[in-house]
């Protein structure tokens, strides 16, 4: 057998190698938020957040210095921007640890399709950062709000959407991808989320921010921004959000719904049941009426009682079939509240109703697939809620009941 | 004949060549001088000389074959 | 595959058919006859050792006839030889005549183990291999008694493959020991031993060993054809014979495999392999081999099946991280940055924050000390050898992390990885990866994991080329034989494994024909 | 002692070749796009074509028992013609191959290395795949044993990963058949018929040497259909993630969906096994296709074909580079000229014009005998 030829190739192959893609850690800054504003001179303002790496160490902990930098640069397209950051910084960025890209107001009215088809075709970006659109304060602000527990403001951002979807659902949970098809489908509009600033700006870009017990600024959820195609054209607020997300895939969230139904009080005299929905599913449905489609979402779930501050006995059957159905009136309305109020304030369909309809009813919908907002503005909805209630925590009789009656 | 691997070699590659030479007549519409030379011509700036060591390596090594072949054979007449 | 079987037929050995005594000088100044008259044996003996202290021809009186007794002192049992050969011979009342040797041995020596050297060179051999020549004047032949060794190193515990549970005792030095210890194991009479001299100065006695109804002719042939061919000089350990017999040297992978325990090499005959036995080495070796003899420790079967089957899992892993961690983590930490979660990263490069050198260059120098460590330790007297761990624990542990040389991450690499790379069974397969680590963090840190796997599938490719005395290296795996996976990746219970290897050819394919399955007494009214 | 060292192909070797071939980069390209989210129904009816494809493959070697397809050109056309006919058919596997190698090429470097030439890993492929074939095809097989329990484990799991990542949306399937069998038929035919399945010719010259070539028609059938399952499975799992659009978009669909994958928040970004499975397809798809060639080189040349392996590996890696100056000229000569201009003609025509002279000369040669 004859080795050499092999030999001669491997060796080739060594002196072939430049090591092209190689970066050593020491080379590298991680960038975990950018920002994205509209320019004072050129069509964009590109700010990088990056993490000072150094600051994490074990053996330089407590050290002076800030947790992360940002840098900012103008510039007409992002992807130049994002390659000549080194203006300023030292080291080489990498992006794929990209934890929120935050999209100013300004920016968004324009449209955003320019600069995320860099995102989308760039091999760098994961799929997993939070797309949020800035309310108030331009975009770069946001990246420099710190926060003592994580340090570094987009870690805290992601962690704080994670958890907010996990606990309540008052964020859309869109990621790139969602938002690059719903831009591209023309049955579905998209969404994104969308914060604000609690506080002095200033003072929460120092780190003396996280000495206070009261932290003088803080970044919020400030519900979800709707767009028309990739223009964004208004806000709807947390509750909204929570019952948009509800359409789609929410997990958990809790209810207080009212016990009595009195149309007069106001919500401070109200006595209310504290509900948790543990799990939940969704269906969305286009259903034609005469020839007009009329959309329909079905919520099937369970629900346990966290709190109540009603006096009925919630030993009783009865009470189980009052609650379950106050409950299913009271989401069955919130639910149908916001669809008819994106219908009429915006007319877009985020909700993919356009595609379901395409789904389920495909000649139709490509009669009406050109000029399907319209049709969905006008269409007629209707919110069918079948949640049921299970169990009631620790305790069964609330101490509310057994509370001797005064008079 | 005696130098069958290399004649193998040339005829392997001057064929490959001429064929995708054809399919980039048909789609790019140019002279045929151009195509052919965009095809055979080491282009600067790219990292295209490597693949051009590595065809001079398998020209190299097909010659060394045919070199063994033949003085295996010598030897084998004589003995 | 004509190209590996033919490797070996290529190379014709010239001087084949050797080993016997008659060829075992080659020297023109040795007279090959034997006389009849002792004194002129006594001269030629004499010419030979000339200047040998140890040499010893005394003369005595046999039968009335004057002869000679002849010897290498320091190669004998003393008190036997005047026990039962001096005393033997002289103090016999009445001389009794006799016709040959056969019968003076019958009449002096009944007891003694006992060969007819018929010519000189045998006579010299048997001289020189420990025995104790008696030639008398007026025969054609001498009488060569065996009357054992003296001192030798007692049987003790395997030092290189120690367990915890299962027979402790270990090869030893001599070959009649060795095959004693097997033979105990197995009594079987088809249990045969080939004995062979190999090494024209060293005449190494060779045995190769295996049970006649159960192994392959082919493969027998084959190896009995590659032990013939061995043309050495000297045969001092089983591994000169490993390097000789083995299919391809081109190779980090050992493809004969050793052990120093006897039960080890039961199992292996049992299964169908042949075991070479070298005078001289505690170390036999068992052929044909396959890779995952390897991970297969002897303990595995004197352990519960569910655990050993655990352990060899954590022995196949253990070889893939030995192998592929360090690489992983250069290949990781400067090309595919993505692949970290964002907090480990952060924390990674705090690490590195104020390192000196790329991750290549640390590894390596990381992994280059902790090999020069590891020979240390092998090679230091018992003394000293704990002021080197001490050291080496400190200078590579601490100070090197203290100094900002390498970060602390890579010292739980590098200290991982040579744990795991301890965990074969057989030291010599270790060797194996450590040599390929530094191939694969060099590939690692060209192309990142692209070149890891691409070392991946050359690494298998190669192994997939291999053969050991014909037998694919990967056997049961690949060719993939779904029969013989009982004995691979997992043990299934000692009950279940009736058959033998199929891979080996074994004339007699099944161990045992019993279905017998253990189970608790059945319940009074369930007997039918 | 030979008849255990002689070793040929085993039938379940053969069954695994032919799967990861079928797989090998008609996993990684999206294929079927012109049927849109029926891309797996045009996958399947592909299959079934592909059923029928393999039986004719094999019914034409079964007349010639023992020659492979250029012996057999040679049996029929005589040495001038069919050797014409066979260098045209190296060429057309070489051109292959080099496609097939630049396909995984693109994929790196867009993919992984941003930065490294494509050259590199053009070099760093072809010289695993010279050593594979250097040590035989049997070794080739043998390798793939090894592999295969990865290979396939990797894609199956990718789909569960991305499922439980919850990325997958079944209703992107929806509506089956919405615009008709039509688009689907346009799918089927030319491409999804030549792609995958059509270049089973490659494998005409490694079934005469399997180990039992009576049942090698069985293996085929079940590999086809196999490979066919899992390309369906495939399909379903791009379509279900990406959606029709990113997938019609992307240029490596099943990278992309693997992207998808977060599990654990510790599991992510794992689309380096899905490359490990493209790179270990790939590297058998080029394998076989060059060993078809290497094969009539030996034929025409008359010297054991492992001379020939480093000349042609060298060829391969040239036109792999030079075979177009762009991705997009790569793409545009994918779907227009080569399955028009080389799959139809080299994969059905000539084998179908050579049946009739085959069976022909068969008959005669009975007759002579009787």
């Amino acid at each position: 057998m004859n080795r050499k030829p092999f030999l001669l190739l491997v060796i080739c192959m060594g002196f072939l190698t430049g090591c092209w893609d190689r970066v050593e850690l020491n080379d590298i800054s991680i960038v975990t938020g950018l920002a994205v504003d509209k320019g004072k001179e050129m069509k964009y303002k590109l700010t990088v957040e990056i993490v000072n790496a150094s600051q994490f160490s074990k053996s330089q902990m407590g050290g002076e210095a800030s947790p992360a930098i940002t840098y900012s640069l103008e510039g007409n397209s992002v992807s130049e921007l994002v390659h000549k950051m080194n203006i300023g910084i030292t080291r080489r960025l990498i992006f794929s640890h990209t934890r929120v890209l935050y999209i100013g107001e300004e920016v968004a009215k324009e449209g955003v399709l320019e600069f995320l088809d860099y995102l989308d075709r760039s091999g760098q970006f994961r799929n997993d950062f939070n797309i949020v659109i800035t309310q108030g304060e331009k975009a770069e602000v946001f990246t420099k709000i710190t926060y003592p527990v994580q340090k570094v403001p987009s870690l805290k951002m992601h962690k704080q959407t994670q958890s907010f979807i996990e606990e309540w659902g008052g964020d859309p949970g869109v990621r790139l991808t969602d938002f690059i098809s719903a831009v591209t489908s023309l049955g579905r509009n998209p969404v994104a989320a969308a914060i604000k600033l609690k506080g002095d700006p200033k003072k929460g870009s120092s780190s003396e921010n996280n000495q206070s017990l009261d932290i003088e600024s803080l970044v919020e959820m400030n519900g979800m921004a709707v767009f028309q195609d990739d223009k964004l054209v208004g806000f709807l607020d947390l509750t909204d959000t929570r019952n948009y997300y509800w359409t789609q895939e929410l997990k958990n969230t809790s209810l207080s719904v009212p016990c009595a139904k009195q149309d007069e009080a106001k919500s401070r005299d109200q006595l209310f049941n504290d509900l948790r929905v543990t799990e939940t599913y969704t269906q969305l449905k286009v259903d034609l009426k005469s020839g007009r489609p009329v959309l329909k979402v079905k919520i099937t779930g369970e629900t346990r009682i966290e709190a109540t501050q009603c006096p009925d006995d919630i030993t009783k059957i009865e009470t189980y079939n009052k609650f379950e159905k106050q409950t299913n009136e009271f989401v069955a309305n919130e639910i149908q509240k916001t669809i008819e109020k994106v219908q009429e304030e915006y007319g877009a369909d985020i909700f993919g109703f356009g595609e379901v309809f395409n789904r389920q009813h495909h000649k139709e919908y490509k009669k009406v697939e050109k000029n399907w907002d319209e049709v969905f503005a006008q269409a007629e909805v209707e919110v069918e809620s079948d949640l049921h209630l299970r169990r009631s925590g620790i305790r069964a009789k609330s101490f509310i009941s057994e509370i001797p009656k005064q008079d | 004949m005696i130098i069958l691997v290399t004649f193998m070699f040339c005829l392997i590659f001057c064929a490959s060549i001429g064929v995708i030479t054809v399919f980039d007549l048909y789609l790019y519409n140019q002279p045929l001088l151009t195509i052919v030379k965009a095809n055979v011509s080491f282009q600067r700036g790219t990292s295209q000389w490597m693949i051009y060591s590595v065809l001079l390596v398998g020209f190299c090594y097909s010659i060394g074959v045919d070199y063994r072949v033949r003085k295996n054979k010598k030897t084998s007449k004589s003995s | 595959m004509k190209l590996f079987g033919s490797t070996f037929l290529r190379k014709k050995n010239k001087n084949r058919g050797k080993s016997t005594e008659e060829e075992l000088f080659q020297q023109q100044d040795i007279t090959k006859y034997y006389s009849r008259q002792v004194d002129e044996n006594k001269k030629h003996l004499g010419e030979l050792f000339k200047g040998t202290f140890d040499f010893k021809c005394e003369s005595i009186k046999i039968g009335g006839l004057k002869g000679y007794i002849t010897y290498i002192s320091t190669m004998i049992n003393k008190n036997e030889l005047s026990n039962r050969v001096l005393q033997a011979a002289t103090n016999r009342q009445t001389d009794q005549s006799f016709r040959d040797m056969v019968e003076m041995r019958e009449l002096y020596f009944p007891s003694i183990d006992y060969k007819v050297s018929k010519n000189f060179h045998q006579v010299v051999w048997s001289v020189l291999n420990g025995e104790v020549v008696i030639m008398v004047d007026g025969y054609m032949e001498a009488l060569t008694l065996d009357i054992g060794l003296p001192q030798q190193r007692a049987i003790s515990e395997p030092s290189t493959q120690t367990i915890i549970r299962g027979p402790k005792e270990g090869f030893v030095e001599a070959l009649p020991v060795n095959i004693q210890l097997v033979r105990k194991r197995l009594k079987n009479p088809r249990l045969r031993f080939e004995v062979f001299q190999i090494g024209s100065d060293s005449k190494t006695n060779v045995a190769l060993g295996y049970i006649n109804d159960i192994v392959n002719e082919d493969l027998l042939c084959e190896v009995r054809e590659r032990i013939n061919k061995v043309d050495v000089g000297a045969l001092l350990d089983s591994g000169n014979v490993e390097e000789f017999i083995a299919d391809k040297s081109f190779t980090p992978f050992p493809l004969v495999y050793n052990t120093e325990r006897p039960d080890s090499v039961c199992g292996h005959l049992l299964e169908g392999k042949m075991a070479i036995i070298v005078d001289g080495s505690p170390f036999v070796l068992t052929v044909p081999t396959l890779f995952v003899d390897f991970f297969q420790a002897s303990e595995d079967y004197y352990q519960p099946f569910i655990m050993a089957s655990f352990v060899r899992m954590v022995r196949y892993s253990s070889f893939m991280i030995a192998l592929l961690l360090p690489s992983l983590y250069v290949a990781i930490s400067t090309f595919h940055h993505e692949l970290m979660p964002t907090q480990l990263l952060i924390s990674i490069q705090a690490q590195r924050e104020g390192v000196p050198f790329p991750a290549v260059i640390e590894i390596m120098i990381m992994e280059l000390s902790f090999e020069v460590l590891r020979e240390a330790g092998v090679r230091m007297p018992r003394v000293v050898g704990q002021t080197v761990s001490i050291v080496g624990a400190l200078v590579i542990g601490q100070a090197a992390v203290e100094a900002g040389l390498v970060s602390n991450v890579l010292v739980i690499v590098v200290a991982f990885t040579a744990i795991a790379s301890f965990v074969s069974p057989i030291y010599n397969f270790s060797i194996a990866t450590r040599l390929l680590r530094f191939v694969v963090i060099f590939s690692a840190s060209f192309m990142g994991l692209y070149g890891v796997l691409l070392f991946l599938i050359m690494m298998v490719i190669h192994l997939v080329s291999l053969r050991s005395f014909g037998i694919p290296y990967l056997a049961p795996v690949a060719p993939f034989r779904p029969k013989d996976q009982d004995d691979v990746f997992i043990r299934m219970p000692i009950w279940k494994n009736k058959k033998r290897p199929s891979y080996l050819y074994p004339k007699t394919p099944v161990r045992i024909k019993d279905q017998y399955k253990p189970g608790p007494p059945k319940p009074m009214g369930d007997q039918r | 002692m030979k008849n255990i060292l002689v070793e040929k192909l085993s039938l379940w070797q053969l069954f695994i070749l032919i799967f990861i071939f079928e797989i090998g980069s008609a996993a990684v390209v999206s294929t079927g796009n012109d049927a849109k989210q029926d891309a797996w129904i045009a996958l399947g009816v592909a299959m079934i074509f592909g059923l029928g494809i393999g039986l004719f493959f094999h019914f034409l070697l079964s007349r010639a028992p023992g020659k492979n397809l250029f012996e057999i050109f040679q049996l029929c056309l005589g040495k001038w013609m069919g050797g014409a006919l066979i260098i045209m058919y190296i060429l057309y596997f070489i051109y292959i191959a080099s496609r097939v190698l630049r396909d995984f090429c693109e994929l790196i470097t867009s993919f992984i290395f941003e930065q490294t030439p494509v050259e590199f890993v053009a070099i760093t492929m072809v010289v695993v795949i010279i050593y594979m074939l250097y040590l035989g095809i049997e070794v080739m097989g043998r390798t793939s044993e090894i592999f295969i329990p990865y290979f396939f484990s990797f894609i199956i799991i990718i789909g569960i990963a991305v499922f439980i990542s919850g990325e997958m949306e079944f209703t992107n399937l929806l509506p089956i058949l919405g615009e008709g069998i039509k688009p689907v038929v346009k799918a089927v035919f030319p491409q999804l018929l030549t792609f995958p399945f059509g270049e089973l010719i490659a494998f005409t010259l490694i079934i005469p040497y399997t180990s039992e070539f009576k049942k090698s028609k069985k293996i085929i059938l079940l590999a086809v259909f196999a490979s066919g399952l899992i390309l369906i499975y495939n399909a379903i799992l791009q379509i279900a993630t990406l959606g029709v659009q990113m997938r019609a978009r992307s240029n490596f669909p099943l990278l992309s969906s693997a992207r998808e994958i977060s599990l654990l928040e510790f599991i992510e970004r794992v689309d380096l096994i899905v490359v490990f499975i493209v790179m270990y397809g790939i590297i058998i798809k080029v394998g076989v296709f060059f060993y078809g060639a290497l094969k009539g080189l030996e034929l025409l040349s008359k010297r054991p074909y492992r001379m020939h392996v480093v000349p042609l590996g060298a060829i391969i890696t040239f036109l792999s580079v030079k075979i177009s100056d762009n991705f997009a000229e790569h793409i545009e000569e994918g779907l227009i000229v080569v399955p028009m201009f080389l799959h139809i003609p080299f994969q059905f025509i000539l084998p179908l014009l050579i049946l009739p002279i085959l069976l022909w000369k068969t008959k005669k040669s009975k007759e002579g005998r009787e």
